[in-house]
């Protein structure tokens, strides 16, 4: 094991549903503080945002034959488009759907075919939301997240974590908490929070995947 | 809260839209508010959006002379793609549909994607930012201005337009000229409740104020010991001409944020007209209420607008919807 | 508040309606609300009044189809008997005057001695009391019950009688016609602040509802933990209809308190209708909104007005009023 | 002195101007506790329009010659009936206005003038608005106080504290009190409380007439 710090490396289809569920369930759970956070220096919707719109994740995963790690991403990538609505809906999309979209149809993917997938999905959330690390926003975590995924899941839970944290003394520069100015410095972005929820849930996956002997 | 639950609280708000107003068609399970009559024929369609819980905005000001369909999201939270497209596809009359909608970055997102997929629909979509909020410095560091009380002046303007017969080019020039010559400024004198939260959305001890608000609960730019009714009109109105120094007579909208009452909101429009007067600013039309609201935020926001004899006729012209009602 | 000071808080808001409202002449020295138009030659003229704080009610009415004039008095004080004798002077045709006069003992001996001194200037006064609110028993125990609700549809349809030329003692049948079959009743989610007491008028914990409130911010009947929206209406269709049980179609007023939100009330509304559609009892027109409030109170109060053919013509009549409007 | 407990007796114009403005004095210290009481049971703005309309008294009294105690009392009551406004506009307008119209033009009057005249003042309150002792208004201190002051001023002002007292326990039957039925109980009466501020007004007067050498 110690030896094998990274496995597992072979990721199913089934791998990426418990993901996604595991997630939603991180999501709900937390989802009062990331409105709490929210509404320090934003309109207090964060959480109810992305429970509402997991939730219907949950639901279109169990309504769907999908197999492919690829399908199932950009099909919650299309459900949080349509259920989220707010800044985050269409990111969140955005960041599933290309990242799903980059995985292509293969049935199995590995953590390094993952981690480059979603460095494309992340690169279209800074396209589309036109943001930059230091903005405080949720590319503080996923942008360093998505880079640390190439070296392990834990790393790149860590390293979401970092970054989530690392926004607090930030002055936001995209998003509503931008219009608060200075006053915006001082509290953790929302976003990158949630979004180190999602890296974390990634890495107990992995975790989980890998105690059940589905890993290398 | 007068609420059953957090969740089905927009539902249940359209519901009772519904049985109020049966001049307009209510598609609660998709959320899209239309003019019962739509599409009418030959005429340009206005569509708008945005989060739930700054009624009347954008439902109330629903048929004949402004909006042909509105999209209500979430409380604060913007509408999906999915509404926009439907609501564009309800109105289109084949002179196609113009989008406004309110500088932010949920608002600006989802509507564009909209945009992309109404058009790949053949509805020809045209889109107008409003961004009127002096508060907020439009700069590579914030996300732009905010959309706030100028939002009623495009949707009516530009409404009248539309039916007055002009083309999509045309009521879309017509909204941004009205959006260019528009400045408002909010204060809160207490924060909001969201139904999803159940707390105030910030703390705001009483004899403090929040200057500089938008319209969902979040903190100003500035906190300050109370002021009175004079000085905050002072302070609005020097921070709206610091910014556009209008040369022809305006446009006026005194806006409460839902938890002011109208005597409150009476008395200091009289202020604002005061500082106005001082300032030789003259004021051509003036509306005074809660139009633009947050929820039960109490406070109020100022919106000048700029305006000439051609924006003068579109204001004046008939309008009938459940907020917003003159002329035949 | 957004406020100057407490003592010019009614002057205030005259000042800034008289801005807002040019179809209006406001004294606002003697604190009188008259149409610009007053006297209408042949036609009864309607004057009410009472303390401030209810807007839109009483000056938000003023106009054809409604009141001829309005008389505020300070914050939840009835006014005095000099203004209603001034209002009637400046309304007056000829034809006679009537008091819409809200069932509060300060309101009753004010416009009582109104009507006297009116009359002694050659005035022909009517008066019809309001007095519509199930929360209070009407017995030798109380001042009797309070007029709240349908206050607006009194006005609103004596209004319109007159305005169709019916004479004073005919105006006044059916303002006690509509007074006789209307019930309301109130529910506070949290009270109100005035202007000169600066703190809310009685301690209410989140959590916690009064049900049975009148619009002065004084506690209702009784306490209860919060209820659900559903729960609401239910115990307020089902106290109204205790009392009146309807077989004709009713109006429907669902009466923001001033607080509460409109993507709120809406929700409320729908189940009102739910609960009056499980009673059998048909909605003939309905009115969603803050027509008759108390300051910054969050609730919201419902009422039934039972009518039959005229009444609803008489409702269905032209009004343009700042606060209600419809009709050419 | 101690035989004389119930000096002055001769009651002048001065006197009568005297007591008006000591009780527009006590009125205006006292308003935020009339307001308070007003907000248990009413609608917070006992003090506000007792203060309006006893500002109202003094500024008319400065501005009129009149010197007979009558002419002076109807003149404050027309004030408050023209300035107050709710219940206690008309109610204590009449009040003062009926005492001074049964006083007549006399330029001095004795105590017992003044007792038998309040007491006509107080059958006119009573008339104008359908209440009785008992009822939890401003009667249950001022019947006490026009009966007692035929004994003496300090009688008056001891029955009238007293009565204000009384009304603690009593649920209200007139005035918006009564729409609380029950939970009127506990609280003592606004205008029972004025009521008494005035009485009290009186004692003082005479107390300092007297020390000033004014009384008999
Ligand atoms: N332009 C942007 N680029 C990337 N992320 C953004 C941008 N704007 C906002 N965000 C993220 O979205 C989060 C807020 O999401 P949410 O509260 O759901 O939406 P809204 O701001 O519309 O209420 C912020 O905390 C931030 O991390
Ligand atoms: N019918 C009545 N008879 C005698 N006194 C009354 C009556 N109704 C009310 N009052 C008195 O008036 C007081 C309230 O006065 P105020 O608060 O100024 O008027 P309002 O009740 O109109 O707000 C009550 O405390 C009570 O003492
Ligand atoms: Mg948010
Ligand atoms: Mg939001
Ligand atoms: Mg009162
Ligand atoms: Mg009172």
């Amino acid at each position: 094991m110690l030896d094998q710090p990274d496995v597992p490396d072979v990721l199913d289809g089934d791998f990426f549903r418990r993901w996604l569920i595991t997630a939603a369930e991180a999501v709900d759970r937390e989802a009062d503080r990331l409105t709490e956070l929210d509404s320090a220096i934003g309109d207090a919707d964060h959480g109810a945002n992305l429970r509402r719109g997991f939730a219907a994740v949950t639901e279109a995963l169990a309504g769907s034959e999908a197999t492919a790690p690829g399908a199932l991403l950009a099909l919650a990538g299309r459900q949080l488009i349509s259920k989220v609505g707010g800044a985050s809906g269409p990111l969140y999309g955005t960041l599933l759907r290309t990242t799903g979209k980059t995985l292509g149809d293969a049935d199995e993917v590995s953590r390094a075919d993952l981690a480059q997938a979603l460095r494309a999905g992340v690169d279209a959330v800074a396209k589309l939301g036109g943001a930059a690390p230091g903005d405080k926003t949720m590319l503080d975590a996923l942008v360093p997240a998505a880079d640390a995924l190439a070296t392990s899941f834990d790393a790149a839970r860590a390293a979401a974590d970092k970054g989530a944290e690392a926004t607090i003394p930030l002055q936001a520069r995209k998003g509503r908490a931008s219009y608060l100015g200075e006053r915006s410095i001082g509290h953790q972005d929302p976003g990158a929070t949630s979004s180190a929820l999602l890296v974390t849930a990634l890495a107990e996956t992995a975790d989980a995947h890998q105690g059940s002997g589905g890993g290398v | 809260m007068l609420i059953n639950v957090p969740e089905t609280v927009v539902a249940d708000a359209l519901r009772g839209m519904a049985a109020a107003h049966p001049e307009l068609t209510v598609d609660v399970e998709n959320r899209v508010i239309v003019r019962r009559d739509a599409p009418v024929a030959d005429k340009v369609a206005l569509v708008s959006g945005g989060g739930s819980g700054h009624e009347p905005l954008h439902g109330g000001f629903v048929g004949p002379g402004m909006l042909s369909a509105a999209c209500p999201g979430e409380v604060f939270t913007s509408p999906v793609p999915d509404q926009m497209v439907r609501a564009a596809a309800a109105v289109d009359s084949g002179k196609g549909v113009l989008f406004v909608v309110k500088n932010y970055t949920g608002d600006v997102l989802n509507f564009d994607m909209a945009a992309e997929l109404a058009e790949d629909e053949g509805i020809q979509v045209a889109k107008v930012l409003v961004d009127d909020d002096v508060a907020v410095t439009d700069s590579l560091y914030t996300a732009g201005r905010r959309g706030t009380g100028a939002t009623l002046f495009v949707e009516k303007l530009a409404g009248a337009a539309a039916d007055a017969g002009a083309p999509l080019e045309r009521v879309e020039a017509i909204a941004r000229r009205v959006n260019e010559n528009s400045r408002s400024l909010g204060v809160a004198l207490s924060a909001c409740t969201t139904p999803a939260k159940g707390s105030p959305t910030f703390e705001l001890p009483p004899g403090e104020l929040e200057l500089g608000v938008g319209i969902h609960g979040e903190p100003g730019r500035e906190r300050r010991a109370m002021m009175t009714s004079r000085e905050i009109a002072d302070f609005a109105v020097d921070a709206i001409l610091d910014d556009l120094r209008p040369r022809n007579p305006v446009l006026l909208l005194v806006n409460g944020m839902g938890g002011t009452p109208l005597l409150e909101l009476y008395g200091f429009h009289a202020e604002v007209q005061r500082a106005l007067t001082e300032r030789n600013i003259a004021v051509a039309r003036v509306l005074v209420g809660n139009y633009v609201t947050s929820l039960d935020m109490a406070g109020a926001s100022v919106t000048l607008c700029q305006i000439d004899e051609e924006l003068l006729g579109l204001w004046d012209a008939p309008v009938r919807t459940p907020a917003l009602r003159w002329g035949v």
